[in-house]
């Protein structure tokens, strides 16, 4: 019994030392997951030696140790204690877990940045909000955050409860149909992280991922002034993209689908204004590649069954011209 | 209890298990998930006509094949949704008309059977209806045919959507009263 | 149905206390240059162009109005919304008729007015579909000899008055986008102004002057994007600070969204030839979905003032920044010369000022000084619980938190409804008594925002809406406004929505038309009511009234019910469903019943 | 017919059971008044609590191993990244199913099924209070289970979360009839659980053996009282919100849509202000059994028996009051979200007493390692890693990084099948003999045990990683190349142990019921009054009602129990006593055998069932279960000669 108990806990410390990863809460990168990751470590050593205290005991109990000393009085005596010291424990245990939790929501207070992210049936609607409209801009699945600026998440969502959840960054705040959440999140270390929607939303809720990339504040805002420029109209020259974009125009794309500086200005699909500039397509199902976006348009639903994307009908010839003027909206 | 009744009992209970199973396996068909659906072919979209008049003997019209279509509820609620997203609301409202004439009653201009909805989606129609071909994917021209035939209780109750979560307008489809589809119109 | 109480149809005169109004000393009078000598013609809906809708005729008054009896009839043979102001010129009358907008030229010297000719422009059917509210036209206009009128399909045509020919065709919209043309055009100094209609659809609003001789394309204003477009250059001086600034069409609207920002100009244009500016408004910005549009959303919702020559912008107002229930800024603006000061003043200290009076879509009365674009008064002439006054100082209005729509939740009981107060059927003004006449209705709405798509040439509206009757249950009203006292001087409460012009005659008589058909003359002064007649359909068209070839006096008016209001019975909609009609079926769910469609011209006189 | 009663001199015709009646003819009359009809009639119309008991038991059993099976196939599903072994819809309904089985078919009424077949015997009575509605309860519970599998037989299964959160569970988000069916089947359930804890309330405070005053009675039977008053008040929130839903999707009413002033959050309350008692409802019959267990395999009385019954108060309250912790995700205001930080805290120093009892009691007794006493070492060693893990979530920084992840399903499997499932098969070890009058095989026992401590950890502690390291519920996919592949393989290895483990005790029950070695009356020498009746029990259970002066009757009269007599031998009638004091107060007639409670619930089943496809089922349907229920209550001949007193 106690060997088996002994490894069980050296087996889990083996298994903490694998925990860098990009969607991994042990791995903080911004204040507020760093502040929780924090906590964490100390809810984990108090409660672990608890926990290898009462293995002491009980093992103590079954192999008969000192028997004689477990009268009555005694046992009640220690039970006495026992509860005041759980009661003690507890108390400072909640006591920092307060501290904590202030301290987090403390942090959005000063945010100078407003992101607005509505959830959707399996991808994320993503607005950078300015005080002047014609400066704010959408994109989708993907969220990028100056190192070092508190910035703030208002979290929406049009049809089911969902859940914003980048874990090296921060915890997880619900997207609920008819309330507006807040939350804000202080990017620290710059780097790629993958956040996931964490309440169950219906065929796809596996995929339904986004990118957040911390970059310092110069190359974010290099980001969003390119982000703000519409889709440039291919030269007639260029007869493929040309061709591509009137093979947008003409087919079910255009139904769904917002490319800014064309006609077309459907909120049902995500922006593609500068698909070509995002790391993953798919909410997080397929890294962005040429091949995989042609591959996406032809047959989503064999990539994301119950994805609210057809399977579009294309000649070879439309989908190339296609692939390229899409290719073109870096 | 006289030992009489006891086989009657058992009769009954196994009398209405098999009544059970049969209809629940109907219910198979209505709760399939199938969001790949196998391309509709052309061919029997013509082959409904418009009008009832046919010179000479009147052939028997042929039977609706794509009626499991609307007997799956996934089908009905995927229909109500597009209809929201694709602007037919914009012209039909919640089934009572606006621009475009009224869906839930029983009038229909340009035929009943979902492959005259699916027809008139696709083609347009000159006094206004556009036409959604190649803007509107086969599988989802017939949902929303099928929720459009809903609309006047024309699909099965059981699988017919309920309310949207939006502002209160007409009674769900699935507590429409089944009208009859008259094709007389001024 | 909100409890909706039968409301009998009665005349609750309201009289003034205090100084009869016969007596004012005080006069309000519209500008001379823009309200000439009445000839016994009408050659434009709005029949000058102050927009008074006054005839100096009298030969009707309110003594012998009650002997009106019917001249001659004109079936259309068509079943949509008939909103046209028939016009008469010279022994003829001319009368546009809703889509496929054929034109009838009627002999009046002949007994019972036989067709002179018949001109059918055959417009694209498909147009049909993308227009929002019924296939209506609201008229045309006849100057030197020349007819102008407007297709459903945006072409503006000119026809021969005399022959019916067609002198030319000009096509200034694509029905793929939406675009459609409904309004009655404006002649002034030799072009023809029109505008486009579809803010439903996401259409970029325009007025295009055109040259009244070749149909060229004079000069077009753009009701959103750079300055260049909106034709605003140095002497634009606008009044507020709030519209100053560069290329605010651009600025006040989310990237891009101006392109689909809509802004049309589909309603009445004034014209001052004294200080040679044209007045007209832009309509609601598209999508009706606040929150999709941050921004005040410039050009839309406001009136502009242009020079007609060039076009250029000499000052603007927006009435509804931000529009939150799409108040479109189209309606009529009555030129007046009026003495401008608070309700309390004494007469004697106030000085006249050149303005524009306006019952606003909002149910606001604004008096806007048309030579600068400042407000001077801004008051309710119907229940109003959604906005909470104008600042007159910065011009801006304020919304009731409470009732601004919230994407995906329905905001409850909002007066006055989407269509407002009073759309776009035009008040009447009559110089003898100082009243404007406003056929308006007292009608409420829920409304649920919704996030909308945009898919050129589908509706992209954002928004479910239910209506019912307003406060007291009447849902119209013809409510007689005195611009100086700033107050009802009387008000008749009607029982269905008012969707007809007003006609104010030197004889002391106000015509306007109900719903239900009900043709009705009411004495200017005090309201009684004179004389009615029950038309075939529900009235929705312009009362007009001219000197016929005999010397005699006739009142003609054009019943066909429908536009926004009748689509329930012109498009023969189905009421189960509130939203119907864009939320009117759930105001006028009794409207099928108490009339039928069909339209018809009525000509009246005395015996 | 009876053969003519020996009459007591003075008395008319009164046949009572006494020392004038032999043990044999005491034993026959009795057999004879309390035996169930034989065929299938008397098994459809049986009121015996022990074989309703016995039935329950097997039944939850059935529902956890079909439980099970979707858990192995989900975790074959999760074994590798991009797997396509069961499609998103399926992946679906197989959580669901597992989940709302799990719980409401197979936790709540297997503790309740203990309580049914155990709690008469332990206090010392002869029947259940109300067991004809024990009857209905059972077929009520069957019928919902019938349903709802038959359902997902065919592809109507739910597949919107044991949870069923609006609006994905809404009338527009879940088209079809699936989530109507869960809702559906929690009705049936919640009925079912309702009228069993009425039944346990009414027996435990009314049908105690004289002298079982309230610091008398075992504390198993304690922790199915607080149980039941639990279930009382747990369980109705549940069932109206579940009733709302099925309005809200089939008449269209708005209780939950945003638009019309509906709340989504509206949902979440009433349904976790049920979800939490109700873990406590699954977790406070284990310390039951573990209560019963340790002192008889530590041989000597339990240590802190007030400190465990208070224990069982304190929790019990405290349930009630930190449901929101399963909401600190949705956004509610921090100064609410500490107070429900605080409560979830508490409630572990209840449970810390508990634990430290339990270990004084071994540490006070000299352990005897058979099978039983195993499991509910198991039982601690998983069973307070939950708890610690558990005080981890209730901070709300820390929730709200592993709300919804793999570590909260690591941390709800160490408290349920730590905390549930470890001492129920510690009590099937334990009490089988009374049920079969055979022992479940020894060796048998520990390797199952073994293997199922092993597989347990082997499946559940890699989890703890998978959801700190980003792995959200639910999901029926992953991708490749995130870190969770070797942990998510691991756990399915663990699943397939379990399931291993789980054979070899199904095989274990099945050979020894029929092979089992013979058990006396009382194989462990146990002190509970359960052991005083023969293996398994006569129909009427107790020759003579006991009389009880201790905590353990068995332990303090070694050479037979005092017992009062002067019950009916020729009615089934049983002794009803004071609630505080346990003194004998009246006697209470039992009713017969009926059918009525099957015909009831099969009624209550159509109109349930019809229901769910219009709501003018509700009217129709009621008018056959108003006719079956007048007819189970239509009153049947008074006993001949009522006997208010006992001399």
């Amino acid at each position: 019994m106690r060997r088996l108990s002994g490894s069980g806990v050296v087996v889990a410390l083996v298994l903490l030392g694998g925990c860098q990863g990009v969607q991994s809460a042990l791995d903080p990168a911004g204040d507020q997951a760093g502040g929780i990751a924090g906590l964490f470590w100390l809810f984990l050593g108090v409660l672990g030696a608890i926990y290898l205290l009462v293995l002491v005991l009980l093992v103590g109990a079954l192999l008969g140790l000192r028997q004689r000393a477990a009268t009555e009085r005694r046992l009640t005596g220690l039970l006495t204690a026992w509860a005041g010291g759980t009661t003690i424990i507890i108390l400072g245990l909640t006591a920092f877990s307060y501290g904590t939790d202030a301290r987090i929501t403390r942090l959005g207070d000063d945010a100078e940045l407003t992101i607005e992210v509505t959830a959707k049936q399996f991808w994320w609607q993503v607005k950078y909000v300015e005080p002047q409209p014609s400066r704010s801009f959408e994109t989708a699945n993907e969220v990028y955050l100056p190192v070092g600026v508190p910035v703030r998440f208002i979290l929406k969502s049009q049809d089911v409860i969902h859940s914003f959840w980048i874990p090296n960054l921060h915890g997880k705040t619900d997207l609920i149909p008819g309330r507006v959440n807040e939350t804000s999140i202080t990017a620290r270390r710059a780097g790629v992280y993958r956040g996931q929607c964490a309440e169950f939303c219906g065929f796809q809720h596996a995929h339904m991922a986004l990118d957040a990339v911390a970059v310092p504040a110069p190359e974010f805002e290099a980001w969003r002034e390119s982000r703000l420029k519409p889709a440039p109209t291919p030269t007639p020259e260029d007869q493929l993209r040309s061709e591509g974009l009137q093979v947008f125009l003409t087919s079910p794309c255009v139904m769904c689908h917002t490319i800014r500086g064309t006609s077309a200005s459907s909120r049902v699909g995500p922006d593609l204004t500068h698909v070509a500039g995002r790391r993953t397509i798919a909410a997080g199902a397929l890294p962005y590649s040429r091949g995989n976006l042609g591959g996406w348009i032809v047959n989503p639903q064999s990539i994301k069954p119950g994805s609210q994307m057809p399977d579009i009908q294309l000649e070879p010839d439309q989908l190339q011209a296609l692939l390229a003027y899409l290719d073109s909206l870096t | 209890m006289s030992s009489r009744c006891h086989d009657c009992v058992g009769v009954a209970l196994a009398l209405g298990l098999a009544v059970a199973m049969a209809a629940l396996t109907a219910s198979c068909e209505r709760e399939e998930r199938d969001t790949k659906a196998p391309p509709e072919s052309q061919i029997s979209v013509s082959s409904v006509a418009l009008s009832p008049l046919q010179p000479g003997e009147a052939s028997a019209p042929p039977g609706g094949s794509h009626r499991s279509i609307e007997e799956n509820a996934f089908n009905l609620a995927q229909g109500k949704q597009l209809y929201t997203w694709f602007n037919c609301s914009g012209c039909h409202a919640h089934g009572g008309g606006d621009i475009g004439p009224a869906l839930m009653d029983d009038q229909w201009l340009y035929g009943s059977e979902i492959e005259n909805v699916y027809a008139t989606i696709v083609q347009g129609r000159p006094n206004g209806m556009p036409s959604f071909r190649n803007r509107i994917p086969d599988q989802q021209v017939w949902q929303i045919a099928a929720y459009v035939r809903s609309m006047s209780g024309l699909t099965p109750a059981t699988a017919s959507p309920s309310r949207s979560d939006e502002m209160q307008n007409k009674p769900a489809e699935q507590s429409m009263p089944r009208q009859e589809p008259k094709d007389t119109h001024p | 149905m909100r409890g909706k109480p039968v409301w009998s149809i009665g005349l609750i005169a309201m009289l003034m206390v205090g100084a009869g109004v016969a007596k004012a000393q005080v006069t309000v009078t519209a500008p001379a240059s823009a309200a000439p000598a009445d000839d016994g013609n009408w050659v434009m809906p709005a029949k000058n162009y102050a927009s008074t809708r006054y005839s100096e005729l009298d030969q009707i008054n309110s003594q012998n109005v009650s002997g009106l009896r019917v001249e001659f009839t004109f079936s259309t043979g068509l079943v949509r919304g008939h909103e046209a102001a028939p016009l008469v010129a010279d022994g003829t009358m001319y009368i546009v008729t809703p889509f496929p907008n054929y034109v009838f030229a009627l002999d009046l010297t002949k007994p019972g007015a036989p067709v002179k000719w018949k001109y059918e422009p055959k417009p694209v059917s498909a147009a049909q579909g993308v227009a929002c509210c019924d296939f209506v036209n609201r008229g045309a206009a006849l100057a030197d000899g020349r007819l102008f009128f407007n297709t459903l399909d945006n072409r503006t045509i000119a026809l021969d008055a005399a022959s019916g020919a067609e002198l030319w065709k000009t096509s200034l919209g694509d029905i793929n986008k939406g675009e459609t043309m409904t309004m009655a055009p404006l002649v002034v100094k030799g072009k023809v102004l029109v505008g486009n209609s579809g803010g439903e659809f996401g259409v970029r609003g325009w007025l295009t002057a055109l040259d009244a001789a070749s149909g060229k394309i004079a000069w077009r204003a753009w009701h959103t994007g750079p300055d260049s477009d909106v034709l605003i250059g140095p002497d634009y001086q606008p009044f507020y600070d709030k519209e100053k600034g560069k290329d605010l069409g651009v600025a006040t609207w989310p990237p891009n969204q101006w392109e689909i920002g809509g802004g049309t100009a589909w309603g009445w244009i004034s014209y001052d030839p004294d200080v040679n500016l044209i007045y007209y408004g832009t309509a609601n910005p598209g999508p009706w979905n606040p929150e999709q549009r941050p921004g005040d959303n410039k050009w839309t919702g406001g009136i502009f003032a242009r020079n007609p020559d060039t076009g250029q912008a000499r000052w603007f107002y927006q009435v509804v920044p931000h529009d939150l229930y799409d108040h479109d800024g189209i309606n009529e603006l009555i030129l007046l010369d009026m003495p401008v000061g608070a309700p309390g003043d004494a007469p004697g200290n106030r000085q006249t000022r050149k303005v524009l009076v306006r019952p606003e879509r909002n149910g606001y009365v604004y008096v806007i000084d048309r030579t600068s674009g400042e407000v001077l008064s801004a008051d309710p002439f119907a229940y109003i619980n959604s906005t909470a006054g104008v600042d007159l100082k910065t011009g801006d209005i304020h919304y009731v938190d409470a009732k601004q729509p919230v994407m995906g939740q329905v905001v409850r009981d909002i007066c006055p409804t989407a269509p407002g107060a009073k759309d776009w059927n035009p008040s009447a003004f009559s110089p003898r008594t100082g009243l404007i006449y406003i056929p308006h209705m007292n009608v409420c709405m829920d409304w649920e925002s919704q996030e909308a798509n945009y898919i050129a040439g589908t509706p992209y509206v954002g928004a479910n809406v239910r209506m019912f009757a307003g406060p007291g249950g009447n849902r119209g009203e013809l409510s007689a406004w005195d611009p100086v006292k700033r107050a009802k001087a009387w008000s008749i409460k009607e029982d269905l929505p008012l969707w007809s012009g007003a006609l104010a005659t030197a004889g002391d008589v106000v015509f306007y038309g109900t719903m239900e058909g009900w043709f009705k003359a009411v004495d200017a002064r005090s309201g009684a009511e004179l004389w009615r007649f029950k038309a075939g359909s529900g009235i929705i068209g312009q009362p007009i009234t001219y000197r016929g070839p005999d010397g005699r006096q006739y009142v003609a008016v054009l019943s066909g019910v429908g536009g926004w209001a009748g689509a329930v019975v012109a498009g023969d909609l189905d009421t189960r469903d509130p939203t119907a009609a864009k939320g009117f079926a759930g105001a006028v769910p009794d409207l099928k019943e108490r009339t039928n469609k069909g339209g018809m011209l009525y000509v009246f006189a005395l015996p | 017919m009876n053969r003519m009663p020996r009459t007591v001199p003075g008395r008319e015709e009164i046949a009572r059971d006494g020392p004038w009646l032999s043990e044999a003819e005491t034993h026959r009359r009795l057999e004879r008044t309390w035996e169930t009809p034989p065929g299938l009639w008397g098994w459809l119309s049986t009121v015996d609590h022990k074989m309703v008991g016995r039935r329950y038991i097997a039944t939850a059993f059935v529902f956890f191993v079909l439980a099970g099976i979707l858990a192995l196939v989900m975790r074959l599903q999760l074994a590798s990244p991009e797997n396509g072994l069961v499609s998103a819809d399926r992946y679906n309904q197989l959580f669901t199913m597992h989940g709302t089985t799990m719980m409401f078919l197979f936790a709540v009424p297997v503790m309740e099924a203990f309580a049914i077949y155990l709690v008469p015997l332990m206090v010392g009575t002869r029947s259940i209070a109300f067991p004809r509605l024990n009857a209905f309860s059972y077929w009520v519970y069957l019928f919902g289970g019938i349903m709802l599998w038959v359902a997902f037989a065919l592809n109507i299964g739910p597949d919107v979360g044991w949870f069923a959160y609006v609006p994905l569970a809404g009338p527009q988000y879940a088209p079809g009839k699936r989530a109507d069916f869960w809702a559906q089947l929690v009705t049936f359930t919640e009925i079912a659980a309702l009228a069993v804890s009425v039944e346990i309330i009414v027996t435990v405070l009314k049908q105690r053996a004289p002298g079982m005053s309230l610091n008398r009675i075992p504390i198993f039977v304690w922790g199915q009282l607080v149980t039941s008053f639990m279930v009382l008040f747990a369980m109705p929130s549940v069932m109206l919100s579940s009733s709302m839903l099925i309005m809200d999707r089939l008449v269209g009413t708005h209780f939950f849509n945003k638009a019309e002033g509906g709340d989504a959050l509206l949902w979440q309350h009433m349904f976790w202000f049920f979800g939490h008692p109700e873990v406590y409802i699954i977790f406070l019959p284990a310390t039951g059994f573990v209560s019963s267990i340790i002192p008889v395999f530590a041989r000597r009385p339990i240590f802190g028996y007030t400190a465990l019954v208070l224990a069982l108060f304190a929790t019990a309250i405290l349930g009630f009051g930190l449901w929101v912790h399963h909401m600190f995700a949705t956004n509610l205001p921090h100064l609410g979200n500490s107070f429900y930080t605080a409560a979830s805290m508490t409630i572990a120093i209840p449970s810390g007493i508990q634990i430290f009892c339990w270990i004084a009691t071994l540490w006070g007794g000299s352990p005897r390692f058979a099978t039983p006493l195993l499991f509910t070492i198991g039982f601690i060693v998983v069973f307070v890693l939950g708890g610690l893990s558990g005080i981890m979530l209730a901070s709300v920084p820390l929730d709200l990084q592993v709300h919804d992840t793999y570590f909260v399903v690591a941390h709800f499997h160490y408290v349920l099948i730590g905390g549930a499932v470890f001492p129920l098969l510690g009590a099937v070890y334990y009490w089988f003999p009374k049920l079969t009058g055979r022992m479940l095989n020894e060796l048998a026992g520990k390797v199952h045990f073994w293997l199922f401590f092993i597989g347990f950890n082997l499946t559940f502690f890699p989890m703890h990683l998978l959801g700190l390291e980003g792995m959200p519920r639910r999901v029926y996919t992953y991708p490749p190349g995130l870190g969770w592949d070797t942990m998510n393989l691991t756990a399915t290895v663990g699943a397939v142990t379990l399931f291993v483990s789980l054979s070899i005790f199904a095989a274990n029950v099945g050979v020894s019921l029929f092979r089992g070695q013979r058990a006396g009356s009382n194989p462990w020498d146990a002190s509970t009054l359960e052991w005083a009746t023969p293996s398994p029990p006569a129909s009427y259970n107790f020759a003579h009602i006991p009389v009880v002066s201790g905590h353990d009757p068995l332990w303090e009269e070694p050479d037979g129990l005092p017992v009062v007599s002067g019950l009916r031998v020729n009615q089934r009638e049983v002794l009803l006593t004071t609630a505080v004091d346990a003194e004998p107060d009246v006697r209470e007639p039992v009713p017969q055998p009926s059918i009525w409670p099957l015909i009831s619930a099969l009624t209550l089943t159509g109109m349930l069932i019809g229901s769910i496809f219009t709501p003018w089922a509700v009217l129709w349907g009621s008018i056959p279960v108003a006719v079956a229920v007048t007819a189970w209550f239509w009153p049947k001949s008074p006993p001949e000669t009522p006997e208010p007193v006992i001399d």
